[in-house]
Formats: structure tokens, sequence, C-alpha cells
């Protein structure tokens, strides 16, 4: 990860001093080891500020909405998964693909430090990762760890390595790459409970929510101008969760407004402060779209329509649903 | 059947949204051929099934219905040519995932019934309403405020 | 009809995945069959008769053993109809209770000339094992 | 606040008997914004409607609930009595208790308690609801009609002769179409030249009438009542104004041998050729394919030729503009192509033909000069097999799983006339079906078959093999259960027939949908068969599905009426209750623009102000001559910036909250 980071600074160095972008659009070091925020970068020596590790999955492309908006080029570095949410904004017309100069960066996987605490890690100070190995640094000494046992979600069912979208890219030759899980095995689990265990289940993540709207801030294809639930005018504003109702409420229309859309970047679980496993609502909405209606992968292209604004006649009947095995 | 405190059957509140050009005037062929349905059916028009916005589905919830059917034109024959096949997949994602969160499937129904079917409407109703009232008050979809000022 | 009949009739659509009510008679299955003259059953009606349930007098027909698979007529349907696909489960139907294979590999050197064509061969092999 | 007014109706007993309108009037006081609540005998009648009046002149109404039969049916008569006593129409809301309450429940209090709600939701709804203004537009008194064939000038015909100006757009270098092609017409026998080209004529002299032949659709833009259309005028290389139609270039053009198209290849042409002798316009095209000039730089014969100096090798395409209030698709068809049905030998054997080549070998200006002769060898055939439904009412991947409905008549047709002119031919026709419904058909096609002697095998065609000159026909007779072989000299394929190919581009152009096979789609199948859902586009002929030429004639005079129809209005005044968008809300995402049906969307720049926030954005905008107010974009827009007027997500949402209470 650090020649992939070397490569972005001596790239995205050139850029600046030649003109061709005015602002580079990066990850620099937060308040904690583990948290690189993501930040721009205008002068050729703030570059050196630029950080790129195994933490560094904050997702970039939402940041270039408001960054296309203003005068110049933006350089933004985007992993594989984030060209995904990147081609969906160029589809939805969020963001104008001639301000945007799109360095691919390779990825080795990024990691989860929920799963790195649980594993008694605190304190961290550096990293080194070599390839399958990590080796973190701590005030306490250092811990050794396999890379694939402490991935984030999104990482361990990784789309792919490819990315979607470019102008360059930066990926050394040896990466690491490793074996990803199948991203619909909870969904699965959860399909095959009973209507009240899955009731159960629900209630108990989604009344943790506390409406901080981080998933929705983070998520890329969340990004009205103004959201039904902050509009007085639309009949359902909601600032807070007053009830159960409206917990299960929020998440449902969310993840609705984004079928079809959603990338599975993954972000809303990711900044989940309370942990919610907000992607299995968005991915039953994948699984039932591709079991319905033919796979698809949003943000695989920036052309096409998406499967909720197109049919076929022959399509399944919403009974289906009840037809369906399963409790 | 289900009885609730007052000791009287449980009757169950169905909102049913029907499209104006067929699925509602099935629902008026119902009644001019004097066909019987359920009282607690109630009709609420639209324009069109794509019309039915998934926040539609989840109030009548929340104000405790308990259960909800949309009715349109057959597919191919949509008024707009193409609304109901927008509405079926819509519908057909809604249910899945209201199925998903736990709130009983057969609380959701779609049905397509033509401006010719109104015994097929009333029919459905029928049906429906017998799976609803099987099923019970709905109890996980609605907003505690309401029921508690009700009280 | 006999009620083994029907249900014969029922083994054959299903282990043939042909959907016989799509036939709509044209008869263009038997105007290219090569081999019509010397079947008692015509590839058409063969079609009918199996979705009329009429099984026992297709399994006693000559037709089944003089079909030559050539696939023609299912080539040629216009509407997928695959006839030969019928005659082939309908064969099936009869060589199966019989326990045996009526043709071993064994048994073709002797068989063997060199006018004849390989097609016949497999479709040999079609016809007479299960 | 709203002032709303209750009006309940009785309808006679029917109402009354199982619902307490007394109570319902009285009940409906306690809803929010209603000042006045009444009931009466017969609301619909002259005396309910004065109540209604009366009621909101007096009480200064904002809105009125009627509660009473179906809003489908009386809506619009209340809509009317609001409008007469100075409300606004969409200031009426209807709670249908009589279809959805009291004749489907006999415990009247049940039935009561049932309108008590019903009446509340129509309140709730009301109470949301604005005063609506049907927006009105212009309506430019032009037509356009789009394909030149006899239904194309039918319909321009009619419509020109009611007074309005048509422009006809034809593709080819003349008007006339597949009906210019044919010999003679079933079932009167008439040849086709006869009964078209007066036709023909009248169109190309009609004052009202304007042709752009070898011209094709570029873009269009607008709505009814408004379209903007540009035409691309080919390049003829001739000068139309100039040229005397003399033909002195065609024949001595030293080119000639490019296929004749009219003549579906049978024969040849020149590079610079008019189709046909009754073309219109009588003016040559430059094949530039062909022509030796455009292809090596030299020749220039016909310029020298040419004594009106009509010849123009640099004419480039030209782009004309043009605005209508009225577009007709008349499109037309072809006959598909053969190439997949190798075993009929369509492309091996020149002896077999289709029947449209069939047709152009029996006409007296065609290729052989009417006699018919086989194309091999030009020996006149003495057997003759038809074979029909080929590639029609096929579920396989080359044909079309409908039935292409001339077939059968213009087999029948072929047969006779040959029958009658070599009566020492044998003929052949191998059928599926006969279907001839129409008037004098079967009798015609038993004319046939009784009085001309032509033998109707029932089977079908399943293999053409040629030997020694002849072609060997397999069939199958399936009266007889035997398998016919048949020595024939010609063998003429009834191809299906299938909607031309530039229909594709033309539909999505104009946002007219088609059906899987490419036909236009009519707004309704039954009760609007000539109209395009698509407002202001309308349909003709074969484009929207297989027919002769008198359904033809007839369908083209149907749509012309209705173009006159909307031609003949100033102003069309539209529906209000169509999607508005809230710019401030809207994300500029164009998903509403996939799922709208009527192409009533576009994306604009515009400079929206948003918490004092000024910044210029894409939005989606909607035109509302075009919405026809379906909703399928409200639904599709996740921030709700798309509502639709009159159905409101506001007001859908308190319907459901009163229902729910």
């Amino acid at each position: 990860m650090r020649r992939v980071r070397d490569m972005m600074r001596s790239r995205a160095g050139e850029l600046l001093k030649d003109g061709a972008v005015t602002r580079v659009l990066g990850w620099k070091s937060g308040e904690f080891y583990y948290d690189p925020t993501p930040s721009f970068f205008d002068t050729e020596e703030s570059l050196d500020e630029l950080v790129y590790n195994g933490f560094s999955a904050a997702m970039l492309s939402k940041y270039l909405i408001e960054a296309t908006k203003k005068e110049g080029r933006v350089l933004v570095f985007l992993k594989p998964c984030d060209t995904y949410s990147f081609n969906h904004l160029l589809k939805e017309h969020k963001v104008d693909r001639e301000k945007t100069y799109v360095i691919g960066v390779g990825c080795g996987g990024m990691l989860d430090i929920e799963k790195l605490r649980a594993l008694g890690v605190k304190g961290i100070e550096s990293m080194e990762e070599l390839g399958e190995n990590l080796v973190i640094h701590t005030l306490y000494g250092d811990k050794k760890f396999a890379r694939g046992d402490v991935l984030l979600e999104k990482c361990a069912t990784c789309k792919g390595l490819e990315h979607k979208a470019s102008d360059e890219l930066a990926v050394p030759d040896e990466l690491w790459e490793w074996e990803t899980s199948d991203r619909f095995a909870r969904v699965s689990e959860l399909e095959g409970m009973t209507s009240g265990e899955r009731f159960a289940f629900w209630r108990g993540e989604l009344s943790r929510c506390i409406r901080c709207n981080a998933c929705r801030n983070a998520c890329p294809v969340c990004s009205c101008n103004k959201c039904v639930f902050d509009n007085p005018r639309s009949g359902v504003i909601a600032k807070a969760n007053a009830d159960t109702f409206e917990e299960n409420m929020f998440h449902i229309i969310r993840a609705f407004h984004v079928a079809g859309r959603c990338t599975d970047c993954g972000e809303c679980s990711r900044v989940c402060p309370q942990n919610i496993p907000l992607h299995l609502l968005n991915r039953k909405f994948i699984k039932d779209i591709n079991a319905f209606y033919g796979e698809y992968q949003s943000g695989e292209s920036v052309d096409g329509k998406s499967p909720l604004t197109e049919f076929r006649t022959g399509d399944v009947e919403p009974g289906i649903v009840h037809e369906r095995g399963g409790a | 059947m289900p009885i609730n405190e007052e000791g009287a059957a449980f009757k169950p509140l169905i909102v049913a949204f029907c499209c104006n050009w067929c699925s509602y005037a099935g629902a008026d062929l119902a009644g001019s051929s004097r066909l019987n349905y359920p009282v607690n059916v109630k009709v609420i028009r639209v324009p069109c099934s794509c019309r039915v916005n998934p926040l539609f589905i989840l109030r009548a919830f929340q104000r405790g219905a308990d259960g909800v059917i949309m009715c349109g034109c057959h597919p191919g024959d949509c008024h707009y040519t193409s609304g109901n096949y927008f509405a079926r997949r819509r519908m057909a994602l809604l249910f899945s995932m209201l199925d998903y969160l736990g709130i009983e499937r057969g609380r959701t129904r779609v049905e397509w019934v033509s401006a010719a079917e109104g015994a097929k409407f009333a029919n459905t109703m029928n049906q429906f309403a017998e799976t609803i009232s099987a099923l019970g008050e709905c109890r996980r979809l609605e907003d505690i405020r309401c029921v508690e000022s009700e009280i | 009809m006999h009620a083994d009949e029907r249900k014969e009739a029922e083994t054959i659509i299903r282990a043939s995945g042909v959907n016989v009510r799509k036939c709509m008679k044209c008869g263009k299955c038997s105007a290219t069959c090569p081999n019509f003259d010397e079947m008692d059953i015509h590839p058409h009606r063969f079609v009918s008769m199996v979705e009329e349930g009429d099984i026992f007098a297709l399994m006693q027909s000559k037709s089944l053993w003089r079909c030559l698979s050539c696939f023609a007529c299912v080539e040629r349907c216009p509407r997928g109809v695959e006839p030969a696909n019928l005659i082939e489960a309908v064969r099936l139907e009869v060589i199966r209770p019989l326990a045996g294979n009526r043709l071993r590999p064994e048994a073709i050197p002797a068989l063997l000339d060199e006018k004849i064509p390989q097609q016949l061969i497999v479709s040999a092999f079609r016809k007479y094992s299960k | 606040m709203q002032k709303i007014g209750v009006f309940v109706c009785w309808c006679g007993s029917n109402i009354a008997a199982t619902v307490d309108v007394e109570a319902v009037a009285q009940a409906s006081l306690s809803e929010p914004g209603v000042v006045f609540s009444t009931n009466y005998q017969y609301m619909c009648s002259e005396g309910g409607q004065s109540a209604i009046r009366n009621a909101i002149a007096e009480h200064g109404l904002t809105g009125i609930v009627v509660c009473a039969c179906s809003p489908r049916m009386h809506e619009a008569t209340f809509r009317k009595t609001a409008a007469v006593a100075g409300l606004n129409p969409y200031m009426v809301e209807i709670a249908n208790i009589r279809e959805q309450c009291s004749w489907i429940h006999r415990d009247k209090e049940e039935g009561t308690k049932k309108a008590i709600i019903l009446a509340r939701a129509a309140v709730a709804k009301l109470n949301r609801n604005v005063p609506l203004i049907a927006g009105e537009s212009q309506v430019i008194k032009r037509a356009l009609v789009i394909g030149g064939g006899i239904a194309g000038i039918q319909t321009a015909l009619d419509v020109a002769d009611a007074g309005y100006e048509v422009d006809i757009v034809e593709k080819t270098p003349t008007i006339g179409g597949k009906m210019a092609m044919l010999d003679k017409t079933f079932p009167t026998l008439d040849c086709a030249a006869c009964i078209l080209t007066p036709k023909m004529v009248d169109a190309s002299a009609h004052e009202k009438i304007s042709l752009f032949t070898y011209s094709e659709v570029e873009s269009v833009s607008g709505f009814v009542g408004n379209f903007t259309v540009n035409i691309r005028k080919k390049a003829r290389g001739v000068n139309s104004d100039l040229c005397t139609g003399c033909g002195v270039c065609i024949e001595k053009c030293p080119s000639k041998k490019a296929k004749s198209e009219f003549n579906q290849g049978l024969c040849n042409r020149s590079a610079i050729y008019i189709p046909f002798a009754q073309a219109i316009p009588n003016v040559p095209v430059i094949d530039r394919e062909s022509c030796i000039k455009f292809q090596t730089g030299k020749c220039g014969v016909c310029e020298k030729v040419c004594t009106a100096k009509a010849i123009d090798y640099a004419q480039e395409d030209e782009i004309i503009t043009r605005q209508y209030g009225a577009i007709v698709l008349a499109t037309g068809f072809k006959p598909i192509s053969l190439e997949s049905y190798d075993e009929f030998q369509y492309n091996q054997c020149p002896d077999v033909i289709t029947s449209l080549e069939f047709e152009r070998i029996c006409n007296a200006a065609g290729p052989t000069k009417g006699k018919v002769l086989r194309p091999s060898d030009h020996e006149p055939p003495k057997t003759v097999v038809f074979v029909q439904c080929v590639g029609s009412r096929a579920t396989v991947e080359c044909g079309k799983t409908y039935c292409s409905k001339i077939c059968c008549m213009y087999t029948a047709k072929h047969a006779m006339l040959l029958r009658e002119k070599y009566p020492d031919t044998e003929v052949y026709v191998f059928y599926i079906d006969v279907r001839t419904p129409g008037k004098s058909f079967d009798e015609f096609y038993r004319r046939a078959v009784e009085e001309y002697g032509v033998h109707y095998i029932k089977g079908m065609v399943g293999k053409v093999a040629e030997e020694d000159g002849r072609l060997i026909v397999q069939g199958s007779d399936l009266i007889a259960d035997k398998q016919v072989i048949i020595e024939a000299d010609m063998v003429v394929l009834a191809a299906a027939i299938e909607p031309d190919p530039t229909a594709r581009s033309l539909g999505t152009m104009f946002t007219a949908s088609m059906d899987t096979n490419d036909f236009f789609t009519e707004a309704h199948p039954k009760l609007r068969p000539v109209e395009s859902p698509t407002a202001g586009i309308y349909l003709s002929g074969l484009c929207q599905g297989p027919k002769d030429i008198p359904d033809t004639v007839a369908q083209a005079g149907a749509a012309a009426s209705k173009v006159i129809g909307l031609l003949s209005k100033d102003k069309l005044v539209g529906n209000p209750c169509v999607a508005a968008c809230n710019e401030p809300l809207c994300n500029g995402c164009s998903t509403c623009e996939l799922v709208c049906p009527y192409g009533a969307i576009t994306y604009e720049e515009h400079l929206v102000v948003d918490h004092g926030v000024r910044e210029t954005r894409r939005v989606s905008c909607v035109n509302e001559a075009i919405c026809q107010g379906c909703g399928a974009c409200t639904v599709t827009c996740p921030s709700g910036a798309m509502d639709l007027k009159g159905f409101t997500n506001l007001q859908i949402m308190a319907e459901v909250d009163a229902i729910c209470r």
C-alpha cells in the first residue's frame, strides 16, 4: 500500500504542477491512525500529508458532487469499488466527468477497526502491510494478523479489483488478492427465518438507530438536494425517530429510494455508529432484483437503465413474494 | 376468528389503492352488480397503479391498516401503456422487503382487475379480508402514538 | 380413455419436454419427413395422438422404429413443437420396461457397412438403447 | 383554511336505503374546514345542482364534497356545477357512497359508518386541494403524413379536402408505396394502378398537399398541436423545378446494371431512373452507388443530353424545418427476408419467388410485360405451386408469430389469374388454414377452387429441391394423410409481412410505443385504434398491424378524421392534473425521464434559488401539453420533487390518514 501511496503522491504532484488539475481529493491523517479522512490538497507541498493505507476505506466519489461545482478540475483517487459509485453519480448527472481526473488506485482490501478492536487491538501507532500479513504497531507492542481475518464486510465480499472508470491507474504489479465470500449469505439466512424471527431481528437492529443520518450522508446514491425526511412539505418529515414505526420507516424508504441504484459500496454499514447492518437491506433488494429481473450491478457502466426504470412485459408478478417458500 | 377486547369479531381495516381506469371501474361494477365485500375495505382512487408510492402503503400501516392491496389494469392494458409494469416491479420489491422485515407477507397484495371484473374485485376483497382476519391485527408496523391517542 | 394410457401420455409429455398444444396442425413435419412412406403413423399424427392421449397405438406402431431420428421435423416446425422428441420419448417408454438395450456397442462392427453414414449409427443408438 | 360544503345524495333509495344520509351530513360537519352540509334526493338533478350553486354563493364555499355515486359517473357534472357558481372545478371531490358503499353493504349501521369515513377522506383530500387551471396551447393547422403509400395518400387527401394543409414525407423517389407494385386487387380483380394512380395524381395536384419525396424525417420536437419537424430532402442530383420528365437521360444513361427496386430486382434499371412510368413526381433520381460519374468522375452523359439543364451533380441534402399540429405515421410494410428458409431454396433457385415478385411478373408493366415466365429460362411454367404461411404464425426465430392476414386472399387471386390466363397450367396451393373474413372474400376463394380448378392441399411444404431444371416440391396432404411430391416449374412463397424497418427509429423519435413485432401500438386496442398513445400522433395503415387495402383505406380515413378533429380546434385545453416539478428539490437525476411513457419530461439548466443560494442546475421540466398525468415519475423521484397535481402526495396521504383514523 505504501507503493501505491508513493505513486499517488508523485502523479498528483506532477498533475498539480503542470496545471492539469487544480485540486486533489485524497485522504489525510485523521485524529487516530485508523481514520484517514477525506481531504482536498491544493499544493504540491501539501501532498506530503496524503495518506493511503488499509484504513482508507472512506469513499471519495460523493465529495465530487460539490467539488465539481467549483472551477477547475479535480484529481480523485478511486479504489475499484469506488468507481461503481462514481459511475452512478455520472449517470445521474451529479458529477461532471469533464471536471474530474480519476486515478484508479490499487486496493488490498480495507480493514475493519471493529474487528481489530474485538481482537484486542488498541492504541494503534502505525502499521506495516505486507501482502496478506499485517503488523500493527500499538502503544502496547506489535500485533500480527492475517489480513483476510480483519477485512471490512464490504471488502470480504469484494466486487472485484477492476476499475470501472479511470483516466490512469496506480496499481502495483504485486497486489494481494483474496478469496471473497458470498455477499448474499446473510440475506439468505434471514430469509430462512420465520416472519416473527425476522421482525425481532430487525427490531433489535433498527431500534438502535439514533437518526444521525451518517448512512445517508455517506451514501453515494442518497444524494438528493433535500431528503424527503427533511422536507416539511413531503408529509413524512421526521428529524428523529419518535417511535418504532419511524425507526423502520426511515430505513425502508431509504432502501427503496436507492433500490436499483445502490452500488453495494457498503458505506452505510461502515459509517453507522450504532453498527446496524444496513447493507443487509440494500442487498435484499439487489438479491431480489437479480432473481426477478436478471443480474444487475449498478455503477458498472454509465449508460443503460436501472431495473426500476425499465420493465419487461413478462416480469414476475408481485405474488411471487407469497409463492416463494420459507416462512 | 380472533376476538378483540370488546368481544366483537375482528374486522380488519383494508386500504385498497385502485387505478382510475380499470380497477376503480371494476370496484364500481362490483357495486352496481350488488356484490358484497367487507365494509372495512376502503378504496383510494389513483390515476394509475404507478402513482402508488411506497410511502402511502407504509403510511396506511402506520395509521392502523391491517392490510394493503393495490389493484391496477392487467399488464398490457394500462391506460398509460406502461404504468402498471413499473408498479409491478416496485411492488414486487417493496412487498418482498416488507416480508424480509417481518411484516407478514399476507398483509400486502397486488391484483390486476379490469373494468369488467366486478366479480373478481369482490372475490379478491373477500379473500384478502379472510387472509388478514386470520393474521389478526397488524401490530408490527404501526405508530404507537396514534393508538395511544385513541385510548 | 384408459387411466393408464392417460398416465403414459403425461409421462411422455413430461419426458420429452414437448408442448403438444403449440402444434397448429400445418403438417410441415410430415412434409419434410424423409421416411414418410415407411411409416404407418406420420409425424404430425404423433403430435395430435399424444395430445389426445392415444398412446398405446403409438407404442405399437411401426413408425416408432422407422423414424430415422434425423430431426428434420424438429428443424422445420414453425412453432417449435419437436415431434421427433415425442417419438423418442414414446420409444423409451417401450424400451425401458424390456430392461435392456436392443443395441450394444459390441454388435456394431458386424453391422458396419461402409456406405452407412455415421449419423445412422448415432441415431440407431438413440433408437435402440435406453 | 378552506370553507367546505358537503352534499349528501340519497340517489332515491339507492343510497338512502342502506346509508343514513342525514347522519353522514351531520357527521361531516365536525370535519376540519366543513362549514355547511346538507342532503338531497337527487344531487345530480337540476334541483340538487342549484342547491349546490346556492350554497357556494351563500356560504362563500371554497370547495365542495359530493357524497354520491362514482366519480366516474358524475364528477364532470359537479365540476361544471361548481364552475357555473364561480368555483374552480378542481375544488370538487366526490365520495363514492353508492357503488362502493350502499350497494355492497346490507347493514345500514355499518354502511352509514363507512359512508362517514369515505366523506371524511374526501374532505381530508379537499383540504389539500388547490385550484387548478388547465393549460391552453395553440394548434398549428397543418398535418404531416409520414409515408406515401395508399394509407398516407388517403389520409392526406381526406385531411386536405377538409381544408387543412398536409405534407407527405416519402423516403423513396415516388409516392405510391407497395400498392403501386401490385397487379390486380382482390376480391374485385380491378387493376391496382387504375385505382391508385388517380389518387396519386390527386395528391400531387391538391393545393393543400405538399409532397416531399426522396425525403426522411430527421428529428422532431414539440407536442400535440405544436410539433417542429426537420425533414431531410435527399439530393436527387436532378433539379425538380427544371426537369421536364422527358426521360432522355434515362435512355442514354450507360450504367444499366442496377437492380430495379420497383420490380423486386427481377430486371435492371439505369443509374438515373424513375421507379415506374406513373411515378409522382415524374423526376428522375441519380442512384449514386451505380452512377459512373459519381463513382469514377467520368461520364456526365445525362448532363450533356438534358436540354432543360436540370442535372445537378453538386446538389446536396437539404434540411427543411416545418411545423405541424398533428403527425400521421403511415410507414407501411415489407415482406420478410426469406434467407433463413433454406428448405424452400429461395436464395438458390431463381424460379422460387415471393408473391410480391409474382405480382410484378403478372403485371403488364413488369419485367416480362405481363407474361408469366420463369425467371430462370423465360419459359412459361406448366405447374405452379403456391405455399402459404411462409414465416407467418411461426414462433421460431426467423418467422413472425402473427397471421399476415393478406396472404390467403392474394394467393387465391394469383392462382385464379394464372388459371384464367393459362388454363393449361396446373396450380397447387398448400395451406394450413384459409382465412377469408371479409366482404366477398370467401366467395372469391371458393371461386378459385370451384370455377378455376385450383388444387388446394391442406398441409405445408417441407422441402423444395431443384432437379433437372424442375422444382421437386415435397409437402403434406393432411386430409389424405399422404406425403405428396409435385414436380413444379415455379414456386411462389407467401412471405410474411413485417413493419417497414424505418418505423423503429420513427417510433423512438416520436415516443410512439411499439409492440414486440415493431407494429405501432394504438392508444386503445378497441376504442382508439387509430391514435398512438402519444397525443397528436396518429396511425394509418399497415404500420399498426397487418391489413388489406380496404382496411388500410378505412383506417387512413379514420386517422384523417381524428386529425381533422384536432386541427379544427384553435386551442387545446389540457388536463390540469399533470406532473409538476418542484425545482429546488429536483436532483436532475433523469430517472423520471426514463419512466415517462410520453416523453413529456426534458431537462433544462435553470437558475434555482434555494434558501438564498442561487445556483444554475439541471432540473426536470414537464411539458404539460404532453403529460397525461399517470404519476409514474412521482414515485420514481426519490426527493419528492415530482408531484402530480390533483393527486399530490399530501392529498393521497391525507386520504389514507382519514380512512385509517
